[in-house]
């Protein structure tokens, strides 16, 4: 990367592929693209899931927010396979996903950033990002699209440095930019800013942003930096022991007195 | 003085993080540690733990010098540390993890659980569960709560707030004052909530690639976009 | 054909001998994750041990049984801070090249697995250099006791009790006291249990040294009944490892159900189709078990009692 | 890999570019002055006959290849297999059954490829019974330590006249004898690779004569690792790496680890079976010593010591270990093979051959910039 | 004398020195068998090269510890042939060594001594297998149990060629001597727990047991039938002999057993036993060796025919030698102690088998070892029901009871 390139470059960004996508975002928003019915979790006697019906659009960013343990981790995790329901079904695109395989629900746009940065850490900064880009993109553009997957995550000049040696911080920022490097449709980020300092953060907003408006991608955001939910946000879920508790539009929920007294405390 | 570190030099293996960190904690003070990610922070409290040899430099606690002592010796002679990332035990239950922090001092009081379950009562009510499957959050209790119960003279926190809602965030930032002011016990810690630092922190130091930059009195805590500042440049 | 006492009394006999076997390894794999494919010669450091104490020092065979238990403790220590750990070599090369020379094997499986198999031929050649390729061996103690046209080793039964009791211990120790759970919270995260206080450089010394002695109190209590010899823990070797894996993420636990399990069905097989089919059998068992049980046996157990709980 | 090469810079030669299929960050020795290395010692392998009868480098070649399966299955996918002396042995066993049967020069072809289709099925089953099943880590490690058990059990009891298949008897403990000797092609068009010396005259050695299998077998043990070099740094061979590194975040990108590892241990069962083919040819002679615990453990003790993620590793440490197990004498020889494995795998963690690499590369860069070691060099960014 | 390596060179058929291959196992599991079968060839190497060698040449050996590992020994026994040019090999204790390094030795026409007693049957021109075979050994044993004890039989051995093929023998036997066999039972090498086996010998009820196991696992059975009570007279070709149970084990495991054998350092002989005999001059040389066993004097015997047979021959060169060992060696008691005073033995040239001087010996209470009978026994399997005449056919076969015998089925 040459010091001449600034940040404007960033727009510049999108090859073909995407652009469809773009397209895709100004058209009709109202379909739905994900659907949970009656979701259920258990863990022992534990239900962490109950009966939830969670829908995204198509193009959506929709926040999650919620006490700590009402589930919210639990629900991602529901969607992207790597927990197995107790009960209720997943429609993603009007097809029913709830027994695919994990990676066969990725393979048809979904991605998910966890919420502890499970990076490759003996693994380079770029064998990470090529990982996600090499399934859809070969030569010279494979290496552009890793080049700005990694700079979007602001790890210009740390591309040969094991992922393991990055601090918390910058694994969050690398975990980041390899769900996004997938090019889905459907992009779930768990906590994404946990740890970033204020700078990161405002950087992830607006990429979230620019992801969505720009290439149509619907997002599922969980987190619990209220200034930054207010930011991102248009539709917000609130999910509390493992129900729906309430949705709406993000100056709603913020003014409910309910989610106040279970979620955001006093004067928030 | 309670801490001191007087320029401290720490690596991993062979690459330097921490460059003449100079900083120093009075008893009863809570002090507050920020900056971007990746300039050292959390080296930094490893570092005072003992989990980390600094390479050059001397840390001393209370007046004794503490630079090659061990981690589990510092941590009896009344260091807490509540680690990024929670690191609780995940096999064991949320009980035992808080028993091994009781187990750490002779002089911990039974008492102070009832105080940890009632700041957090879920970990009550999981008392058996084991701890790699609370949520986020719960485990990062749960870190607070096993530190707590060993009555830490000095209890080091990084990021506190992370991952938690914010009801309990504003919760842990008052009850924290409430251990300082009750307890006595001396707090030193990182965060790159804003609200947490402005709440919490009598001082604050600013970090930069490794060294300490700054340092902010009250004054400058108690403005708002001053800190900003430190966090965003 | 099939005769009860026969039956039960081998089912004691092979639980035993799969639990006895898997104490050790219990702890230094189940617990330290450290292949240690040195078990069996740590067996046979108790064995030898017990055996020497007795025909050389005269000592009453009880006495001799736990000095071979307390002789391979001490050895495993010393293994622990030499090989394991490396903590004394890096203490000395600290002080002379100024850096460690030795990673520890803590989380290293595959390392641990050579060079405790490096650690096993310097042991068994070790043995054969000193004492020969075999020594004189102790008789069994207690003598048969007899039931219609059959009878049976006293001593094999009381190795059955035995077993059970190391077995009630070793849950205990770890499960239920202070020192099992600082051990424990050590092997999951070091740095974490420094931070709580605990000298993990001690725990993983006396853990390692308990799991050594466990092994060598193993081959003290089967000193009388196999033949004296340098090799003598291979046999130990494959059944302990397959016990510990089988049993499942509750290490202690699990190895008494696997004992059990596989024990009955090494005990019905062989008495019913002989001693090969009982082989293939225990192995075949063992097989099916993993690969339908992901988890061990107490994976399995934890995950029908949750899904009993979620049907209420 | 090479598309990008070709736009990038203009004067990429056919060798770098050939070169550039072989490299990346998943091997080591990415420079000109490796390959240059790699043809010298190439050559010596090729010319050492010459100089005397040292017929037991063939057989620690044949090893090689076994080592080099465990390499792809371990070190490059995670998947630690105490059973790759399972296919090596039924690789091994098909042949000499096959070969028995119909000892012609077709029949002792077809009864190669039997063995190596017979190494990677059995493979391919074993490996679609755990991974299907969800079996992971640990377990199956003993799952394909038992199988290997219950191999080295159920053969050494075949010894009786109704274990036979066709003419071929398994021969219990004592082994299958009468293996017919090697001998690749068809009718007139084939050639004998075992017990047929070719003389030849060498200028300044004078008279020899040369092992035609000795040659096959380096032949095939080069082949064998510049195709996995390709493989491992391949898009595939990232995939394999990732899959290594953590399974489940590798599922998450969308891809198919059950099926990633069940091809790569398949692939890995078909290479052990290659291995025990020539095992067996080369000592005409194949016992269920080779389902033993003791040889179970070699592989991995080789492919440790050479460096887990290390190709070239696999190779070096076989021959390396081999050839010591085979000379050392004496009543020490034990102890201190023992204490050299112990030795070299504390000393040097990450294994023998990566240590080495560190070493030059600190050399050329200078010991300022060590740490920088483990970083792929400059070469291998162009590639991809 | 006695030392490791050996000294090579590659001239080892020059004129002054011949050179013998010695490979037997001095560690690994079957140590305790292999190291006096390597001691005793070198006490008769000394013997022979102190009374001037053979035919004035003295004699370099080559000797190597193969590790009980059968790939050691394929390729120790190519070294031996190709690099040390050896002019006799002797090699291997159990059966599978023997099979696995035949095929080398046959491709390059080694003459080859196998001193085990083994289950016999070998029949091959390069190979001298001059132990006593199960024929032999169960054949005198056999029939003075049925005689002593009675006609019913319980088999155990060992779950391998050796002992299945054993087992086979006891039926033959047990039909040419009007015995039945009630059960037999096969045991895995690995096993070392008897508990059921000893339940079902007890459930069958017979008049004697024949015991062919096998190695180290398989010892622990005497002790455990004898603290399991189990108390019966056993037959064995395996036990005492080899690995001198007798001496290992407590007393009482192994009273009333009957080996039947060829030698065992007790072998009542004047050459044997007497002053200065075969067991004085052994631990002369050997002061710490735990004892003298079988196959350690046939190690020592058949070294001794091959010194006549170069004699005979005038030349180490094989073929020669190999011919004048097929004229038929015997060995008197000096050279041959398992033979008592004025008997041989002889090497039968067809069969490349030894007629042996067999004896029964048994254990009492206290572990002292008595001669119960003795007699020549010779190998008939081979010569008499095979037809194996190696001079006539040479061949490179083993031949097994089942083709020959319906009870072997
Ligand atoms: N494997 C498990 N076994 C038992 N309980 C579990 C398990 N996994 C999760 N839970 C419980 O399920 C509840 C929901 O957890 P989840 O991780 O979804 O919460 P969350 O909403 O993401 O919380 P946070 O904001 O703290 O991350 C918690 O109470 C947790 O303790
Ligand atoms: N184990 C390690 N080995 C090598 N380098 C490391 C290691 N851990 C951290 N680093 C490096 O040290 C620097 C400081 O890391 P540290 O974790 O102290 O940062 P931090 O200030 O706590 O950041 P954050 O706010 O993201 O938690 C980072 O650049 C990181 O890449
Ligand atoms: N010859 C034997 N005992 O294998
Ligand atoms: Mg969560
Ligand atoms: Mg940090």
């Amino acid at each position: 990367m040459s010091d001449t390139e600034t940040e404007s470059d960033i727009d510049s960004l999108g090859p073909n592929v995407r652009q469809t996508a773009a397209e895709l975002a100004t058209g009709d928003r109202t379909e739905t693209l994900l659907q949970t019915d009656g979701l259920v979790k258990q863990f022992g006697g534990f239900t962490a899931t109950d009966d939830v019906d969670f829908s995204v659009a198509e193009g959506e960013l929709r926040c999650l927010i919620g006490p700590n343990g009402a589930g919210k981790s639990t629900l991602l995790n529901l969607i992207t396979g790597s927990y197995e329901a107790t009960d209720g079904s997943i429609y993603y695109n009007g097809h029913d996903i709830t027994d695919l395989d994990p990676h066969e629900r990725i393979s048809r746009g979904i991605s998910m950033k966890f919420q502890v940065p499970s990076v490759y850490g003996d693994l380079s900064v770029r064998e990470n990002v090529r990982l996600p880009v090499q399934q859809f993109a070969d030569g010279e553009e494979r290496r552009r699209l890793v080049a700005e997957a990694i700079e979007a995550a602001g790890l210009t000049g740390y591309e040969d440095v094991d992922a393991g040696q990055l601090s918390h911080g910058q694994q969050q920022q690398l975990e980041i930019g390899m769900a996004a490097a997938l090019e889905p449709d459907l992009l779930l980020l768990d906590e994404p800013v946990a740890g970033l300092d204020v700078a990161e953060r405002e950087a992830i907003a607006e990429r979230i942003t620019r992801l969505n408006e720009e290439q149509g991608i619907a997002f599922v955001v969980i987190e619990h930096d209220t200034d930054f939910v207010a930011n991102i946000a248009e539709e917000v879920t609130v999910l509390h022991n493992g129900e729906v508790f309430r949705e709406g539009p993000i100056e709603e929920i913020e003014s409910d007195p309910e989610v106040q007294r279970i979620y955001l405390g006093g004067e928030s | 003085m309670m801490l001191e570190l007087d320029s401290v030099t720490a690596a991993y293996d062979t690459t330097p993080i921490l460059r003449d960190v100079d900083l120093s904690v009075e008893e009863g003070e809570i002090v507050g540690v920020m900056g971007k990610n990746g300039v050292g922070k959390t080296t930094l409290l490893k570092t005072v733990m003992g989990l980390l040899e600094p390479s050059n430099g001397a840390i001393r606690y209370n007046g004794t010098d503490l630079t090659t002592t061990s981690a589990d010796e510092r941590a009896r002679a009344g260091i807490g540390y509540i680690p990024q990332g929670r690191d609780v035990f995940p096999k064991l239950t949320v009980e035992q993890n808080i028993k091994m922090g009781e187990t750490i001092r002779s002089d911990s009081d039974e008492t102070l659980y009832d105080q940890i379950y009632e700041y957090f009562p879920v970990l009550e009510e999981r008392a058996s569960q084991e701890a790699g499957t609370l949520s986020g959050g719960q485990q990062q209790m749960l870190a607070i709560g096993r530190a707590l119960v060993s009555n830490p003279d000095l209890l080091l926190l990084d990021e506190p707030s992370e991952g938690i809602q914010p009801s309990i965030v504003d919760q842990i930032s008052q009850d924290m004052q409430t251990i300082n002011e009750d307890l006595g016990t001396t707090i030193l810690f990182v965060e790159q909530n804003l609200g947490v630092i402005r709440e919490m922190a009598d001082r604050c130091y600013a970090m930069e690639r490794g060294t300490v930059v700054d340092e902010l009195g009250p004054s400058t805590i108690a403005d708002e976009d001053a800190i900003a500042e430190y966090l965003a440049v | 054909m099939v005769n009860g006492i026969n039956l039960a009394l081998q089912f004691l006999d092979s639980f035993a001998f799969i639990v006895l076997a898997a104490a050790g390894l219990a702890i230094i794999f189940g617990i330290m994750g450290v292949i240690n494919l040195a078990h069996g010669e740590f067996i046979l450091i108790g064995a030898y041990t017990a055996t020497l104490a007795v025909t050389q020092l005269g000592l009453p065979l009880v006495v001799a049984m736990v000095a071979g238990g307390l002789v391979t403790g001490l050895f495993g220590i010393l293994t622990e801070r030499v090989i394991i750990s490396g903590a004394w070599p890096n203490w000395v090369s600290q002080r002379t090249l100024g850096r460690d020379i030795i990673e520890p094997l803590y989380d290293r499986l595959a390392d641990s697995m050579v060079a405790t198999f490096g650690l096993s031929l310097i042991l068994t050649q070790g043995t054969r250099i000193a004492y020969g390729n075999s020594i004189d061996g102790l008789s069994t103690p207690f003598g048969p006791i007899e039931y219609g046209a059959f009878s049976y080793s006293t001593y094999r039964i009381v190795l059955a009790g035995v077993s059970i009791g190391l077995l009630v211990a070793t849950y205990y120790l770890f499960t239920r006291t202070d020192f099992g759970m600082r051990a424990r919270a050590t092997i999951q995260d070091k740095e974490t249990a420094q931070a709580m206080g605990v000298n993990t450089e001690r725990m993983y010394m006396l853990t390692f040294g308990i799991g050594s002695a466990l092994a060598g109190l193993t081959g003290a209590l089967f000193a009388p009944v196999v033949t004296m010899r340098p090799t003598l823990g291979d046999q130990f070797l494959v059944e302990s490892f397959v016990a510990v894996v089988v049993g499942g993420p509750s290490v202690v636990l699990g190895t008494a159900l696997s004992g059990g399990v596989l024990g009955a069905i090494l005990a019905v097989f062989s008495n019913l189709y002989g001693t090969f089919i009982g082989r293939i059998a225990l192995l075949v068992a063992a097989l099916v078990a993993l690969r339908f049980l992901p988890d061990g046996i107490t994976g399995f157990i934890e995950q029908l009692r949750k899904r009993r709980q979620e049907s209420e | 890999m090479s598309t990008d090469t070709a736009h990038g810079e203009a004067n990429s030669s056919l060798p770098s570019r050939l070169r550039s299929r072989f490299e990346g960050p998943n091997t080591i020795g990415d420079s000109r002055g490796f390959w240059v290395g790699f043809l010298v010692a190439v050559a010596a392998l090729a010319v050492y006959p010459l100089f005397g009868d040292r017929s037991q480098l063939s057989l620690f070649m044949v090893l090689a290849l076994l080592g080099l399966s465990l390499s792809v299955v371990w070190g490059y996918s995670g998947v630690l297999s105490f059973g790759q002396v399972v296919f090596f042995g039924i690789g091994a066993y098909t042949f000499g059954v096959v070969s028995i049967n119909y000892a012609t020069p077709g029949g002792i072809t077809a009864a190669v490829i039997a063995g190596i289709v017979g190494g990677g099925v059995s493979a391919a089953i074993l490996g679609y019974f755990m991974f299907y099943g969800g079996v992971r880590d640990v377990y199956v490690t003993i799952i394909t330590l038992v199988s290997t058990i219950v191999l080295h059990t159920f053969m050494a009891q075949t010894a009786g006249s109704e274990w036979a298949i066709g003419e071929a008897a398994l021969g219990g403990f004592n082994g299958m004898p009468d293996i017919p000797l090697l001998t690749l092609g068809v009718g007139g068009a084939s050639y004998q690779f075992i017990y047929n010396p070719f003389p030849m005259r060498i200028i300044g050695i004078g008279a020899v004569e040369i092992s035609p299998f000795y040659y096959l077998v380096l032949t095939l043990l080069v082949g064998a690792y510049l195709g996995l070099r390709a493989l491992v740094n391949s898009d595939y061979g990232r995939v394999m790496v990732a899959v290594r590194e953590d399974e489940d975040r590798t599922e998450m990108f969308g891809y198919n680890v059950t099926r990633v590892k069940f091809v790569v241990f398949t692939l890995g069962g078909a290479l052990a079976g290659l291995s025990g083919v020539l095992y067996a040819a080369r000592n005409v002679y194949i016992d269920p010593t080779v389902f033993s615990l003791l040889f179970a453990t070699l592989p991995v003790i080789w492919v440790s010591l050479g460096g887990r993620k290390s190709l070239l590793g696999a190779v070096v440490a076989t021959l390396g270990v081999e050839y010591l197990r085979i000379s050392m004498a004496g009543e020490l020889a034990l102890v201190l093979l023992g204490t050299l494995l112990l030795v070299t795998i504390l000393v040097l963690p990450g294994g023998f051959v990566p240590w080495v690499h560190q070493q030059i590369v600190e050399a050329r860069l200078g010991p300022g910039e060590a740490g920088g070691a483990d970083a792929p060099d400059a070469s291998s960014e162009v590639s991809d | 004398s006695a030392g490791e390596g050996g000294t090579s060179t590659d001239t080892a058929s020059s004129a002054e020195t011949l050179k013998i291959g010695v490979l037997e196992d001095q560690s690994g599991n079957f140590a305790l068998v292999g190291d006096p079968k390597a001691k005793a060839s070198m006490l008769a190497i000394e013997e022979i090269n102190a009374n001037g060698g053979i035919d004035g040449k003295q004699i370099e050996t080559f000797q190597r510890d193969p590790q009980s590992d059968n790939q050691r020994y394929q390729e120790l026994t190519r070294t031996a042939i190709n690099e040390e040019n050896v002019d006799a090999l002797w090699a291997g204790y159990s059966s599978a060594t023997r099979e696995a390094i035949r095929p080398i030795i046959d491709r390059n026409e080694q003459l080859y001594f196998y001193t085990t007693q083994y289950e016999g049957g070998v029949c091959d021109e390069f190979t001298f297998a001059v132990g006593p075979t199960a024929r032999q050994q169960l054949g005198i044993v056999l029939p003075y149990l049925v005689e002593e004890f009675g006609p019913d039989i319980y088999t155990i051995a060992a779950d391998y060629n050796f002992g299945q093929l054993s087992a086979d023998w006891v039926k033959v036997l047990a039909n040419e001597n009007d015995a039945n066999v009630l059960g037999e039972e096969f045991i895995p090498l690995s096993e070392s727990s008897f508990g059921s086996t000893i339940n079902r010998i007890q459930e069958a009820d017979p008049d004697f047991v024949m015991s062919m196991l096998v190695g180290a696992n398989h010892t622990s059975f005497y002790e455990q039938k004898a603290s399991a009570g189990l108390d019966i007279p056993i037959g064995t070709s395996t036990a005492m002999a080899q690995g001198y149970e007798h001496r290992r084990l407590d007393a009482p495991a192994m009273a009333n057993i009957y080996a039947g054998v060829n030698y065992m350092e007790e072998v009542p002989t004047e050459s044997n036993t007497g002053d200065g005999g075969f067991v004085d001059r052994y631990f002369e040389m050997y002061p710490d060796a735990p004892y003298l066993n079988e196959e350690a004097e046939t190690n020592y015997f058949s070294t001794y025919m091959y010194k006549k047979a170069v004699e005979q021959a005038g030349t180490t060169e094989q073929p020669e030698v190999i011919d004048a060992l097929e004229s038929g060696i015997e060995l008197g008691t000096e050279e041959a102690p398992e033979a008592p005073e004025g008997e041989t033995i002889r090497l039968d040239g067809a069969t490349h088998h030894v007629d042996h001087h067999m004896w029964i010996m048994r254990a009492d209470e206290e572990h002292n070892v008595e001669a119960v009978e003795n007699r020549q026994i010779p190998e008939t399997f081979l010569s008499e029901t095979a037809g194996c005449n190696l001079p006539e056919n040479p061949e490179q076969t083993q031949y097994t009871p089942v083709d020959y015998y319906e009870e072997a089925e």
